[in-house]
């Protein structure tokens, strides 16, 4: 027998049975009145590369999706779109996240960076982009906004890591191509130790 | 099989007081699903495996988040995120246990977002379960690992009760070695459990690995000042020392009385449906001091009780390896 | 030869800058207006056939543009892939699509689609399909061999004492499909001083590059344009063209930069033709964005081997004789013969007097097999590590000496029929290794600290590298610039712009003067050879070499042609042709391109050779009269295997009490000729080590016998080596010793790299237990921890796709 | 309102997981609803003079027949202790205490079989022409057992059969000191025998409710004393059943 019915799922489902069911459209209906508690809005305003754009976002988006779809902002990549790759890795507010499991409605107050919004306006690399030219760190390059994003990150926080703080701080980017010795030196260079 | 990739429709709430939060949770039952860092949601909901009504977004709620002196110990708010825990120089001073395993979750990314009620209550990685099966955890009448030729490594050689998936948190084995406690909020008030009774085996929640009730939210967890300092040991052995869960992880905190122990707490991971103590490695070390000698005499208790499946009986040596390891001087 | 201004040097390829800025674009990148986005509902079952479609729901909701299903695209015969099917012979095989304004409506209408299907018997072990009374993977049958003289089904079965003696590890005497030989086998064991008998298994994993397949095609006047992610790029427009049902004229194909392909995307696959027929049937540019599952499905993955091996050894180490059994898993579909070339490799890489190969190929409802890199030699090389160990042990030698007695030379021949090779240096590879990895000091440090005991091993890779027979096309501008076009795909190897370097280096060109044209067929490309297979190098700086031979003709005879003399009187350097004995009377290479274009002829591609590939032909007209034209077509004399070789050192510390282990230490060399872009060469080394770890001890498909299911469908659960898995510093050197048959002495490493990683890594986890031998990749703490602890493993001796 | 529920199986085929239930709740109210009825219909019928309890006594059930009735009883309540209450949310370690009561229900039915057919006047339940006309006719009386005693007997019968048969077939289904699972069922015929014992027991808990019922209604409770103490009074017998079709011995 499936004690798949809790108390509170039974007398739900008593009441569903006996009545009718509560049917997701009547949930929506309630929102208005929901809006006091939290329920979001779909026209928000967020802050991608220092601009702020004003974008039509559905309540369950992710960032990625916006960011490709909606800003096409298409260097962030979806590899899995799963958390299990670092393709997508984006800067909130200066901390790497996977764009793909963040939803677009909870960065509404907060920054974004993205791989486009590293170089200097007048169109000088970052020197985490100059460091992986330099040390030929990509191969495919389809992890390598991640690669980039994660390094920025690091560096931001500890300009002079050691290879092995640098490793793990990179360790959440997956590259299928094995680069990794290459992201490294791109690391330690960027961070002014040639490796 | 469709293979889903995106997000369904499903409403989402930012409530900025927990009060909202309860209500929300209240309200929706099982059909709302109560947001921390998502690590462990979004995958569920772009498979459509899981089909909540609602999102509950708790990182808006302020009370919800931060590390915070009590009077005996600390109280860490449920959704503090890993990251904040392993940075944290209270818990890496006198609970290092913690950060210990805190840093060994999941990758960095996870850790700076995850945060630490969505890690103690995240759901079974069984495969077959996560490939959004109807199986016992999932409602349904059979468990697809346990078959006569079932791929199970990677699930439970104890306390299985036809689901024979593990627990797959890293902080919940720490959590149950320093004894801390879970505070439990709903709107018809707040309830403390210990972290032992937090988890929830599948003979009695089978599709649930808490013991939370659909309309309650974990606040904060507590841990006593008792184990403050004392010696700690833990390790977790995974496939890939990114991302994957443990095969087996061990987390100890052990109060030494000069040479010898006075009291311990062994806890494993990966090994049964909730975190599992090893209650007769506990009382068999009292006393013992920390040596070769005494941690090879110890190590074959750590498998007392276990029942392999057909690919995991390697977990039962590594159990009472890590107990070794974690008995020498 | 060390005169060379570009070969041999470093340089930035021109798709590093995308790359990191974000702005280099993928299939996916790319939007055109009224897109609609696909999605596919493949099949939930291992095999079966499709008896009802009910797409009524779907086709009812807002949003959703259409549905596509195997009666709207060409069937194709069992058991090749087909774009879309209603006869599945995997989880995951495409049965229909559906296209809508957006990718939540395009899965809302999926999740609303009903799809029947009545199961048919299934399997996932070829052992269980080759007992008697075993289910057959295909309705045709259990086998599906290829071969010159034909391809077709079989059914075999062996007795169960016949599965049994093969599992206890005895030569198999079941019935096989494939078999070469040569010398003589028995004399060769007869002579051997120690004769090694092993049975083994080597699992198959996906590919999983980074980048999912992704295509989004549309039409416009007749001619479809599909923006793909392959990995070869004018080699893909005849298979894409046939699967679309077109000429390859009518066919736009472009792809910038593909997010890995290891081999899974080398020619054309049937899904990248999905976008096109849909775009046809409702009149809209789609895209089919494929998930990550998706990918694991049809991404294709490595063959799987179960085998026996016996090999024999003389006093000396020299290898006499070696008998080589393998049962192939070729998932649902054929593939080229990897077990074969597991043949190969032996007898290049450990060249035996004598050698026999027996083969039978099994199809599995598992996912498609394909390539993936090194096929078929890596596998070998995985299981060749150890047992390398054990005949130095039982001859007490030197396991760098055992390796090198029997390394490829000059003098080595190979395969069946014992042809030469161009050139092979493995054991100058394996002395720079050993003396760089310090091996004989290392080998005298103590072994075991604690609970950690350390391992060394030595691996040894191998591939074929080169091709020959394609175009090269090269153009000069009147604005003084070197064009290269190439129609090499671009993976990320940057060969395609090395070996474009190649054609700057016979003009004496300044490379900043140089331009690349690739990854759009509108760019007028020539025909190329596939960017796979360690091919690439030793193709094409041959193709450029011949095309920039021609450019340089054509340039001396126009400038005799203008300023008198015969074309022999004239020199290059500076971008000027000039006369030999009068340097101030030349001209430039722009005013050469001016003049080319005012004689026209072969001098501006209106003409051309008749030799050259209808793409390169039609390339050439594209580029008529814009400047002077060099093309020509790889007929430069080559004989002989090109061998890729490698070899890898490895130290390990292996946790006796965990099954988990630190590799220390690694060196990789390459044998693979003139170095032609040093960090290109470490890329490959690095990546290839980093790919040979992941096999060694990380990857592998896990599919449930009773149900079919994979479990291993993700990037979490496949096990792709992440950072922390791998050293974090790898050191690479390379032989660099020219290859005579390469204008520039370069052949190609891709492969190699990764074969000797994974052997290493299996011959050092050997060394650190001991020399026990797994015989099985990969070797996960589990087996480990149940070697040490003398627990049996889990699994049965030989079985396969498991835990 | 579905009386199964549904689920896809490793294959995505839809198919039955088992019974719905939701129907719990039905039956329950179904029952106190028809049992309300019956309490107001018989208040308003004009109550017949209660037989006396005093006096001779005539045997109605041996001793190992009531202790087999009670051993039961106490079975079948633990059964549905342990497999309802967890469905309605009261969480605890159920599965091993069920299939321990099982096995009683299940050994205790063959004993009641066994003893029913070779020691036991099986006809006494067997339901007869004349049973069916007894509630249509004041003037019929039953023998040992009324219609109604009978038809639920009946009815408890196959239900409990049912139920037993399906339980033996989800016992081996789970781990137990004896056997490993298994998984040997197709899912769908799986999820039958789920759907069988689920839907006996939701029959089976309203009938126990209105055997619950009528043995605490003041005019059989006569019943239900003799099910604990064994004996009727001879009025009792006289007031409710036909001589010429019962008549047991005089007790002490």
């Amino acid at each position: 027998m499936n004690p798949q019915l809790s108390r509170r799922r039974f007398i739900k489902a008593v009441i569903a049975s006996s009545v009718a069911a509560a049917s997701n459209s009547g949930f929506h209906s309630a929102l208005a009145q929901d809006r006091s508690r939290g329920a979001v809005e779909r026209l928000i305003s967020i802050n991608v590369n220092g601009q702020t754009r004003r974008v039509d976002v559905a309540p369950q988006e992710t960032l990625a999706h916006t960011l490709r779809y909606k800003l096409s902002l298409t260097g962030t990549k979806i590899g899995c779109n799963r958390g299990e790759c670092g393709a997508c890795t984006v800067l909130i507010d200066g901390i790497t996240n996977y764009s793909c499991s963040t939803l677009t409605h909870s960065v509404r107050t907060r920054a974004v960076k993205t791989v486009e919004g590293l170089q200097a306006s007048d169109g000088t690399l970052h020197p985490v982009q100059q460091a992986f030219i330099d040390e030929l760190s990509p191969q495919c390059g389809f992890c390598t906004p991640g690669q980039v994003m994660s390094a920025v990150a690091l560096l931001s926080e500890n300009p002079t890591p050691t290879r092995e703080e640098a490793r793990q701080a990179m360790s959440g980017n997956l590259c299928r191509c094995g680069a990794y010795d290459h992201y490294l030196n791109g690391v330690m260079r960027a961070s002014g130790q040639n490796s | 099989m469709a293979s889903f990739d995106v997000m369904p429709d499903v409403q989402l709430y930012q409530p900025v007081e927990l009060d909202d939060a309860l209500r929300l949770a209240e309200q929706y039952g099982d059909g709302g699903w109560v947001l921390g860092g998502g690590q462990d949601t979004y995958g569920w909901l772009k498979d459509r495996a899981k089909n909540p009504q609602a999102m509950i977004d708790l990182t808006g709620v302020e009370g919800l988040r931060g590390i915070r002196e009590t009077e005996d110990g600390i109280e860490i708010g449920a959704t503090t995120t890993l990251r904040e825990i392993i940075r944290n120089e209270r818990i890496n001073s006198d609970y290092s246990l913690l950060a210990q395993a805190a840093g060994r979750v999941a990758s960095p990314q996870i850790r700076n977002v995850g945060t630490l009620g969505g890690n103690l209550s995240q759901d079974a990685r069984c495969w077959y379960y996560r490939r959004g099966l109807a199986c016992y955890r999932a409602g349904g009448n059979l468990c697809y690992a346990d078959g006569p030729e079932a791929m199970n490594r990677e699930h439970a050689v104890l306390g299985a009760s036809r689901c024979v998936a593990v627990s797959p948190s890293d902080t919940a084995t720490a959590m149950v070695a320093l004894e801390a406690t879970m505070i439990v909020a709903s709107t018809t008030g707040q309830r403390s459990v210990a972290a032992e009774d937090f988890f929830a085996g599948p003979d009695t929640h089978i599709t649930q690995m808490t013991t939370l009730e659909p309309g309650e939210i974990l606040t904060a967890v507590r841990i006593p000042s008792k184990w403050a300092g004392k010696r700690f040991y833990f390790e977790k052995v995974a496939d890939r020392d990114v991302w994957d869960f443990a095969l087996v992880s061990i987390a100890v905190a052990m109060s030494m009385d000069g040479d010898s122990i006075a009291e311990s707490r062994f806890v494993c991971g990966g090994v049964a449906c909730k975190p599992h103590r090893l209650r007769n490695v506990e009382s068999a070390v009292r006393g013992k001091s920390l040596s070769d000698e005494n941690a090879d005499a110890v190590a074959p208790l750590a498998s007392a009780g276990t029942k392999p499946l057909n690919y995991n009986h390697f977990k039962l040596p590594l159990m009472e390896n890590l107990v070794r390891r974690a008995m020498r001087g | 030869m060390s005169d060379y201004k570009l070969v041999g040097k470093d340089f930035t390829p021109p798709d590093v800058i995308g790359k990191v800025t974000g702005k280099a674009k993928y299939a996916e990148d790319f939007r055109v207006d009224g897109m609609v986005f696909a999605r596919m509902y493949t099949s939930p079952m291992a095999h079966g056939r499709v008896t009802n479609i009910d797409t009524s729901a779907a086709e009812a909701m807002e949003g959703v543009i259409g549905i596509l299903t195997a009666d709207d695209v060409p069937a194709v015969d069992a058991p090749n892939a087909a774009i879309l099917t209603n006869s599945p012979a995997y989880i995951g095989d495409p049965i229909l699509a559906v296209a809508a304004l957006d990718e939540k409506t395009a899965e809302d209408a999926l999740a609303a689609i009903k799809v029947e299907i009545e199961p048919l018997p299934f399997v996932t072990d070829p052992l269980d399909s080759l007992i008697a009374g075993g289910p057959n993977a295909r309705e045709e049958g259990n086998i599906y061999a290829r071969s010159r003289e034909g391809s077709g089904f079989k059914t075999i079965k062996w007795t169960k004492e016949q599965i049994d003696e093969f599992r206890a590890g005895t030569e198999p005497t079941g019935e096989f499909v494939n078999e070469w030989s040569y010398g003589d086998l028995d004399k060769g064991f007869a002579d051997a001083k120690v004769i090694i008998e092993e049975n083994f298994v080597t699992t198959g994993y996906a590919h999983m590059s980074m980048e999912p397949r992704t295509a989004m095609a549309y039409w416009q006047n007749g001619t479809c344009y599909v923006h793909v992610s392959a990995q070869s790029h004018t080699f893909w427009m005849p298979g894409l063209a046939r699967l679309l049902g077109i000429e390859t004229k009518d066919l736009v194909m472009i792809s910038e930069n593909t997010g890995g392909g290891f081999g899974s995307k080398i020619g054309a696959y049937p899904i990248a033709a999905l976008p096109g027929y849909f775009s046809k049937k409702i009149g809209r540019p789609v895209q089919l964005r494929v998930t990550r599952e998706q990918e694991y499905y049809m991404g294709s993955a490595r063959v799987g081997f179960q085998g026996w091996l016996r090999i024999g050894f003389r006093a000396d180490g020299k290898a006499t004789a070696a008998d080589l059994f393998i049962v192939e898993d070729i998932g649902s579909n054929a593939t080229g013969g990897d077990a074969s070339s597991a043949g190969g490799a032996i007898s290049m890489v450990y060249d035996p007097d004598a050698m026999r190969f027996r083969g039978v190929p099994v199809l599995t409802n598992t996912t498609p097999r394909g390539a993936q890199r090194g096929p078929g030699q890596n596998q070998m090389a995985a299981v060749m590590g150890p047992i390398m160990d054990k005949a130095a042990k039982a001859l007490e030698l030197d396991p760098v000496n055992v390796r090198k007695i029997n390394a490829a030379n000059n003098d080595t021949t190979v395969n069946a029929d014992q042809h030469g090779v161009t050139s092979a240096y493995l054991e100058e590879a394996l002395t720079k290794g050993a003396e760089m990895f310090n091996w004989t000091e290392r080998r005298q440090q103590p072994k075991r600290n604690g609970s950690k005991v350390r391992g060394l091993g030595i691996g040894q890779g191998y591939h074929s590298a080169g091709a020959t027979g394609f175009d090269g096309l090269i153009r000069i501008t009147p604005d003084g610039k070197l064009h290269i076009h190439t129609g090499i795909g671009n993976l990320g190897t940057y060969s395609y712009a090395s070996t474009s370097r190649a054609a700057a280096e016979v003009l004496k060109c300044d490379w900043e003067n140089c331009e690349i044209h690739n990854g759009n067929s509108e760019k007028h490309l020539p025909w190329n050879s596939y960017q796979a297979g360690s091919v690439t190098t030793f193709t094409h700086t041959r193709t450029n070499y011949v095309a920039a031979m021609d450019a340089l003709r054509k340039m001396k005879a126009i400038a005799a042609e203008t300023m008198g003399g015969e074309p022999d009187d004239y020199d290059i350097d500076g971008q000027r042709v000039f006369r030999t004995d009068n340097a101030a009377q030349g001209m430039s290479y722009g005013a050469i391109a001016a003049r080319a274009i005012q004689l026209g002829g072969e001098y501006s591609g209106e003409t051309y050779p008749d030799d050259i590939n209808e793409i390169t032909q039609r390339s050439v007209q594209g580029l008529a009269g814009s400047g002077l034209v060099g093309v020509a077509k790889d007929n430069l004399p080559q004989e002989g295997t090109i061998p890729g070789l490698a070899c890898a050192f490895v130290e390990i510390e292996l946790d006796l009490e965990t099954g988990k282990y630190d590799i220390l230490d690694y060196v990789g060399i390459a044998e693979c000729g003139t170095v032609l872009f040093p960090a290109g060469l470490a890329q490959q080394m690095k990546g290839g080590a980093v790919w040979g770890m992941g096999m060694a001890a990380l990857e592998r498909h896990v599919y449930d016998p009773s149900n079919g299911l994979p479990a291993n469908i993700g990037y979490h659960q496949c096990g792709i080596p992440s950072y922390l898995d791998v050293p974090s510093v790898t050191r690479t050197d390379a032989v660099g010793i020219a290859d005579p048959q390469n204008p520039f002495g370069a052949r190609g490493i891709g492969e190699p790299a990764m074969g000797c990683s994974v052997a290493a890594l299996t011959s050092a986890i050997s060394d650190a237990l001991d020399g026990h031998i797994f015989g099985r990749t990969p070797v996960s703490p589990d087996m480990i921890v149940n070697h040490v602890s003398g627990r049996d493993q889990s699994f049965l001796p030989l079985q396969t796709n498991n835990f | 309102m579905e009386f199964a529920t549904y689920k896809n199986d490793v294959w995505g085929r839809e198919v039955i997981r088992g019974v719905s239930w939701d129907l719990l709740w039905l039956v329950v109210v179904a029952a106190f609803i028809a049992i309300a009825l019956h309490a107001i219909y018989a208040a308003t019928q004009k109550r017949a003079a209660k037989p006396s309890s005093e006096g001779a006594r005539v045997t109605r059930h041996d001793t190992i027949d009531r202790l087999f009735h009670w051993v039961m009883a106490a079975s079948v309540f633990a059964l549905l202790i342990t497999g309802v209450l967890p469905i309605v949310g009261i969480e605890f370690a159920w599965l091993e205490l069920h299939w321990i009561a099982g096995i009683a229900l299940t050994v205790i039915v063959l004993f009641h079989i066994v003893r029913a057919v070779f020691v036991q006047d099986a006809s006494e339940m067997v339901i007869t022409g004349s049973d069916l006309k007894e509630p249509f006719d004041d003037a019929k009386k039953p023998g040992k057992y009324s219609a109604a005693q009978k038809g639920m007997h009946a009815a408890v019968t196959i239900l409990t059969l049912l139920v037993i048969a399906s339980g033996i077939v989800m016992f081996a289904m789970i781990d137990t000191p004896w056997w490993e699972r298994t998984n040997s069922l197709s899912e769908s015929t799986l999820g039958l025998v789920f759907f069988v014992h689920g839907i006996s027991t939701l029959a089976l808990i309203g009938l126990i409710c209105l055997h619950i019922y009528f043995a605490l209604r003041p005019e059989k409770l006569f019943y239900t004393r003799s099910m604990i103490k064994g004996w009727i009074s001879r009025d009792e017998l006289d007031a409710n059943h036909d001589p010429q079709r019962w008549s047991p011995d005089e007790s002490s």
